[in-house]
């Protein structure tokens, strides 16, 4: 009736984990009991857990991700406290197949469920404003999207309480992550909650090429677009193209583990070095996905902040496209030591450095759009300038890995944890910093506060440095990533030198989340009355804060790049722009479909998980039903009269007189 | 807002540099042989030339920032200033000149120091067959046949010719003060050419993560004069019990921190027969809860 | 003057300028036909250079995805379809990576590691 | 989807991308043009698979001895067919040709069924004579490469017994149109991949 799932599998006998599971039960009971108490639930669900609005959306995104970051930063507090501990003889107090899970959760956490909600949360938000039009290409998909994702984000952290997580690192390597070496179901928790948010960001990615590809405002030529419309672009393009590898990839462990394929294992003909080699060619585009949407938000925070357009535009989107298509050619430098032979290593090597030529025409641009500017010191140029500063370090160990020679000395070393912890807190972490300091006022109407907001810089930025280059010396000293305890114990000062760092990083995310209360309490002082509170260049700027549910009355006209500057520059202002004549506009409905398949597919991959089948079929069902119902839905639309459209931009006007 | 940057950047490379000087002897900084020296040499000069074009950039962007900053009335404001043909050609050429000198580092030294490239060297190499276990290594010799399990010992100034494979999941064998790893997979033989020039105990271990006991895949390698090897595997023939199949299946089990045993005699093939996966390790006890 | 619904291009698998009509159909069911017998008379035949018969296959195999691409999907490198075709044009690309860059590799990997008899036997 | 209130005209010198937001049409067919490139590339990595592992028979018997190329055949024109006669329901739909487009979906609805029906019995044969999925790497691969293409043709079946549907309580209505459209386009790359399958597994079987 429960498939393998009997009471042994919910930890009573694991205080820290029963203690944990207790806390957030209470919490989220808590949570929830609020927003009864409170009434709150028809206007969460009309206007948030059923909005197909893309900036709901983004913000919903962005939240998840926060949400998560608590899980994965508490994941690493806790594997910096053992390694802080478990030098010389000592154990520390994770046994192994407790640490092992630990890694693993913390790994596939940061990059799926944090890294990822933020990066998409911000383009999901940004995007279509930039671009000028009144939402993404396939609004209803982008809210299955998301929902897909947070079933994702749901499987992982039921893993917690109900059963055990996956022990074999955030990619599963088989023979390792095969039934013969891991018969628990960690590795299918691992897998399952991967596949349905897979589906949910390639379903994203499709969407968010097709927006910029196919909707921008009248004028609005590709050269002409922001630039960090087209980083999104090419991080969709990866998304699209790099996604259904790592779903083909994980379906065939799949087979493997449910079915008795023989696709990876050690015996009957499998080859695990193929499922490497595979899981590669995803997760190389993986990280620049990442990474390319950050550099776009530096770039639009350097100009805006510098007061200057972006330095070497067409240059910078050269840069973008090719460091998007070289991202497919480098992925064997995560396994130059397997054993291929010299010409195939070199041909890698050589292809993964180059990506460094675009890469630094990126910071030269940036400091060039710095130089001759008029720079304001707010916060998101902190931000940018403490990733310019860090990031060129990451990707120097970059490329220093990809000699591969060197790489035989640096692989999978704390050298290698160094490295891509500098490129993605440096990089990704701090443009995801950047961009939610930046587009904030526009999302909710109001600034953050500032002096708050420097302090959050700053404990990140030297608790980045504490914490991750000591494992940069520990590396080079022979110190290998994945290890519960070690014998040195000459390795603890630096061990300690870098828990110490996190500690400051854990004082970072709790001044964000002050940051976030304070101001809100004191909103009404911070109130963005003009719409353009940094003197944007780009078109979100020329709208109210927040923006209306249909962002344009009007979709403005576009003559240059920085079209917003260039009408400003012209004398008119966002009063003019949004002056009329209205015309009724259409806006799609809120649609609980993505809400419904949510939790079908958490239900479906729960009771794969545990082999309950009758309940898989219940939610394979479950959820044909919604698709069919939604296949017959003919009500997408709503009108919004011109009335209620001028109503909007009348009340708003006398407001910004009296400002 | 510069000097505060300034302070912390100091501090930050002081930081980073520190253990860098004080612990110049371990692991991968104070390679015993020709492979990790060389490889050393590739570290540092990459490192160096990489440095010549960061650091300016790290200084410029704190420089600019600076100088630029909003209230300083003697920086010019540029406002419209977006494009130069002439910096576009240097952005692009410098690190391109950079990458072009890496480059042919990558691919000379790749072919360099291939790992299954044998050393030049007027001794005759030294044959020795490694087998990751759950979780422990076992060292064959077929030329002696001894077998040792969690301690190599080599002679030193003697190339090791080592082929290498895994009785259960993949592990990756790596002596930091020697130079390259390289891994070890189920059904596989991978090579490496390894070479010590200096008598003394390093550390060896698994860097690729196998599974619970991983952490305590540790071994020593002795790098003994010749002679002493010779006495090593004269004793070695002479102590403990033989490696035949049900010895190994017994080793093959899962376990822990084993400490190093030796055996005075190897079944015949044995390491073909692990490598074509002939035996498989037992893996019920792989993971337990 | 022509109106904005010409924005962006036009969608793939529709050419309404060039009407796509029953004829074309044809003229592509016509040529998949002939190139599908071609293949399976190539397989099986002794006329042609054996090794060579895997080649001619891939050949066939293009020509007859061009046809389908062209007549039933209507894919052209027009000014309208820009973006269709470089779309087609990326995921040739991606396929072409994935493919054959994972051959190449293991076929290089199984090579480097093939047992020692093996190896042997292969220098002989 | 798309909303757009102002279809301005433009004089012809205004290159297309600077037009403005594109009409629903086109941004659905694009849209689901990089859904189909983006499953086909899931069949690359199948196919990759394939490549690598074809070799593995693990002992067992190699592909040559397992097909039989007539079946295969059969298959091939099964699909082949279907794809002009889908191709003649979309010019039927364009035309708003109730009758004619129900007729021509009959036929491409018992093409792609029949086309099923081989498959199943090949692989039930397989199946049945120790030749499974989990006999060898090599099967393993060919069962997953071809019946992920099987699958495939499965929904769209299933897709189009949707559309039968729709088409009688929607009517032609440009929301039932597009997806008649994106029904098209699925159609004729589940032939592209075809091709490729056939090719490479059958007649390329050693
Ligand atoms: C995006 C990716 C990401 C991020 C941000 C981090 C952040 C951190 N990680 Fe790590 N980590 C990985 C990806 C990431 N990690 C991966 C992939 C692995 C490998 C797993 C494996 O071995 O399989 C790993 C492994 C790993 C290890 C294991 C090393 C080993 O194998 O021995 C350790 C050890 O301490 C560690 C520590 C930390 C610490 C202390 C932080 C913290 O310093 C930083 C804390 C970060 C956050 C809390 C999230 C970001 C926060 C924000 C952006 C705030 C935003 C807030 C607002 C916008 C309001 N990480
Ligand atoms: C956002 C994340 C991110 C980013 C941006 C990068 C960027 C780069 N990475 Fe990193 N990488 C990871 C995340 C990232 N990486 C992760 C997660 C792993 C390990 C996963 C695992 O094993 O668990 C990894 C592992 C990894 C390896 C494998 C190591 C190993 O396993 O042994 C290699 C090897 O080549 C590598 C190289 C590079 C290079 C060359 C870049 C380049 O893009 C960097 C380019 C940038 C610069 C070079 C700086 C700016 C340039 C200039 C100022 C110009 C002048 C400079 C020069 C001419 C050099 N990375
Ligand atoms: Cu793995 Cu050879
Ligand atoms: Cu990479």
């Amino acid at each position: 009736m429960l498939g393998k799932l009997t009471w042994a599998a919910i930890p009573f006998d694991q205080p820290i984990v029963m203690g944990a599971s207790g806390v957030v039960g209470l919490a989220i009971a808590a949570i929830l009991g609020f927003v009864t108490v409170k009434g709150w639930w028809p206007y969460l669900w009309r206007e948030w857990i059923t909005s197909v609005d893309h900036k709901r959306i983004g913000v919903m995104y962005f939240l998840l991700g926060l949400v998560m970051l608590v899980r994965g930063f508490s994941d690493a507090i806790m594997m910096r406290t053992q390694l802080a501990l478990a030098a010389g003889g000592a154990q520390g107090y994770l046994p192994p197949e407790h640490y092992d899970q630990i890694f693993s959760a913390h790994g596939t956490i940061m990059i799926f469920f944090v890294a990822m909600p933020f990066v998409i949360g911000l383009m999901n938000f940004v995007v279509p404003l930039q671009l000028g039009v009144r939402d993404v290409a396939f609004p209803v998909l982008n809210n299955v999207s998301f929902w897909l994702t947070a079933a994702g984000v749901l499987l992982v952290n039921l893993s917690l309480f109900v059963g055990e997580f996956a022990r074999t690192g955030w990619l599963a390597y088989p023979p390792l992550s095969e039934l013969a070496y891991s018969p628990g179901v960690g590795v299918d928790y691992y897998l399952w909650s991967l596949q349905i948010s897979g589906l949910g960001t390639l379903l994203s990615g499709i969407n968010l090429t097709t927006t910029i590809l196919k909707l921008r405002a009248p004028g609005m030529g590709y050269m002409r677009m922001p630039v960090f419309c087209w980083t999104a672009l090419a991080s969709n393009l990866l998304v699209v193209a790099a996604f259904p590898v790592m779903t083909a990839t994980f379906a065939m462990l799949l087979l493997d583990r449910y079915c008795g394929f023989h696709f990876f294992t050690n015996d009957a003909g499998g080859n695990p070095m193929m499922y490497i080699n595979l899981i590669w060619i995803w997760g190389h585009p993986e990280v620049y996905i990442l990474i390319l949407p950050a550099f776009g938000m530096f770039s639009e925070v350097v100009a805006t902040f510098s007061g200057k357009p972006l330095f070497g535009y067409r240059s910078m989107v050269m840069a973008t496209m090719v460091i998007c298509m070289l991202s497919f050619v480098v992925w064997l430098h995560h396994f130059f030591t397997m054993g291929a032979g010299a010409n195939v290593n070199g041909f890698f090597g050589i292809m993964t450095m180059i990506i460094a030529v675009p890469t630094g025409v990126k910071v030269f641009n940036w400091l060039f759009t710095l130089y001759g500017g008029r720079i304001r010191f707010s916060v998101p140029i902190h931000w940018t300038l403490g990733f310019m500063v860090t990031f060129v370090i990451g990707g120097m160990t970059g490329v220093l890995m990809a000699i591969p020679p060197a790489d035989f000395v640096l692989h999978n070393s704390l050298f290698l944890i160094a490295h891509f912890h500098n490129t993605a807190i440096g990089g990704v972490v701090f443009g995801a910093m950047a961009g939610y300091t930046y587009w904030f006022p526009k999302a909710f109407g109001f600034k953050l506060d500032e002096r708050l907001g420097k302090a959050v810089f700053w404990c990140w930025f030297i608790g980045f440095y504490l914490a991750f280059m000591p494992l940069y010396a520990l590396g080079l000293m022979g110190a290998t990533r994945r290890m519960q305890h070690y014998s040195d114990p000459h390795w603890q000062p630096l061990m300690l030198v870098a828990f110490s760092g996190a500690i400051l990083i854990l004082l970072g995310i709790g001044l964000t989340v002050v940051q976030l209360v304070v101001s809100i309490r004191t909103r009404e002082r911070r109130r963005d009355l003009t719409g353009d509170p940094w003197n944007g260049r780009t078109l979100e700027w020329s709208m109210p804060s927040p923006p209306p549910a249909w962002n344009f009355a009007l979709l403005p006209p576009v003559e240059t790049t920085d079209a917003y500057w260039a009408i400003k520059q012209q004398g008119h202002d966002s009063a003019q722009l949004t002056a009329g004549p209205y015309v009724p506009v259409h806006v799609p409905r809120s649609n609980p479909t993505g809400f419904f398949l949510s939790f079908l597919a958490v239900v479906l991959g729960f009771a794969l998980i545990w082999h309950i089948w009758w309940m898989a079929i219940a939610g394979l069902f479950g959820s044909l039903a919604v698709g069919l119902v939604q296949a017959w839905r003919t009500d997408a639309e709503t009108v919004i009269s011109a009335e209620e459209v001028a109503a909007f931009y009348g009340k708003q006007a006398p407001e910004e007189i009296a400002a | 807002m510069r000097p505060r940057i300034e302070i912390v950047i100091r501090g930050v490379v002081l930081i980073m540099l520190a253990p860098l000087l004080a612990s110049c002897d371990e692991g991968v900084l104070g390679p015993d042989g020709p492979i990790g020296q060389a490889e050393l040499t590739i570290l540092y000069n990459a490192t160096a030339i990489m440095l010549a074009v960061i650091i300016p950039v790290m200084l410029l962007t704190m420089g600019f920032a600076w100088w630029f900053r909003a209230g300083n009335g003697r920086a010019r404001y540029l406002p419209n200033w977006e494009y130069s043909g002439r910096i576009e050609m240097i952005v692009w050429s410098i690190p391109a000149l950079v990458i072009v000198f890496l480059g042919g580092i990558a691919w000379i030294s790749s072919h360099d120091l291939d790992p299954p490239r044998a050393i030049e060297s007027a001794t005759a190499p030294l044959d020795v067959e490694v087998v990751s276990l759950d979780w422990k290594w076992l060292f064959i010799y077929p030329n002696d046949g001894v077998a040792s399990v969690n301690r190599l010992v080599v002679p030193v100034g003697t190339p090791v010719r080592f082929r290498l494979t895994s009785a259960s999941v993949m592990n990756s064998f790596f002596v930091p003060q020697l130079g390259s790893q390289i891994y070890t997979m189920p059904g596989m033989t991978t090579q490496l050419n390894l070479q010590a020039d200096r008598p003394g105990v390093y550390k060896g271990f698994s860097a690729q993560f196998s599974g619970d006991g991983f952490s305590d895949m540790w071994f020593d390698v002795a790098a003994v004069p010749a002679g002493q090897f010779t006495a090593w595997v004269e004793t070695a023939k002479t102590q403990g019990q033989a490696l035949d199949a049900a010895a190994y299946g017994e080793l093959a089990r899962p376990s822990k921190a084993l400490p190093p045993i030796t055996y005075p005699s190897v079944a015949p093939g044995l390491f073909e027969t692990i490598s074509s996966r002939r035996v498989s390790a037992d893996a019920s006890s792989h993971q337990e809860h | 003057m022509i109106d904005a619904s010409d924005a962006q291009g036009q969608a793939p698998g529709i050419s309404e300028h060039a009407h796509a009509d029953r004829r074309t159909y044809l003229i592509g069911l016509f040529y998949a036909t002939i190139l599908t017998l071609a293949s399976f008379w190539v397989s099986s035949t002794d006329l042609i250079y054996a090794p060579g018969i895997p080649v001619l296959l891939a050949v066939l195999a293009i020509a007859q995805m061009g046809v389908h691409l062209v007549f039933f999907l209507h894919i052209s490198s027009a000014p309208d379809q820009t973006n269709n075709f470089l779309a087609l044009a990326f995921g040739i690309f991606v396929v072409g990576l994935v493919v054959f860059g994972s051959m190449i590799i293991m076929a290089n990997l199984n090579h480097a590691m093939m047992p020692m008899n093996q190896l042997m036997q292969m220098q002989r | 989807m798309s909303m757009v209130d102002q279809i301005v005209p433009y004089p012809k010198a205004v290159p297309l991308s600077m037009r403005g937001p594109a009409p629903t049409r086109v941004v659905v067919g694009y849209g689901f043009w990089l859904f189909l490139l983006s499953d086909i590339i899931v069949f690359a990595a199948l196919f990759a698979v394939y490549a690598v592992l074809s070799g593995e028979t693990n002992g067992g018997p190699p592909g040559a001895a397992l097909f039989d190329k007539r079946h295969v055949f059969i298959e091939t024109a099964c699909l082949l067919a279907s794809s002009v006669t889908c191709g003649f329901t979309s010019l039927a739909v364009q035309r708003r040709d109730t009758i004619v487009a129900y007729l021509w979906m009959t036929a491409t609805f018992v093409l792609g069924a029949a086309f099923l029906s081989l498959e199943h019995s090949e692989f039930a044969q397989m199946s049945v004579s120790g030749n499974g999925p989990s006999r060898s790497a090599f099967l393993s691969a060919f069962f997953t490469l071809v019946g992920t293409h099987g699958l495939h043709v499965t929904i769209g079946l299933a897709w189009l017994l949707i559309m039968m549907l729709q088409v009688a309580t929607l009517g032609f209505r440009p929301m039932v149109m597009r997806r008649f459209f994106c029904f098209g386009l699925f159609w004729h790359a589940l032939d592209i991949v075809w091709i490729g399958v056939f090719t490479i597994v059958y007649l390329g079987a050693r």
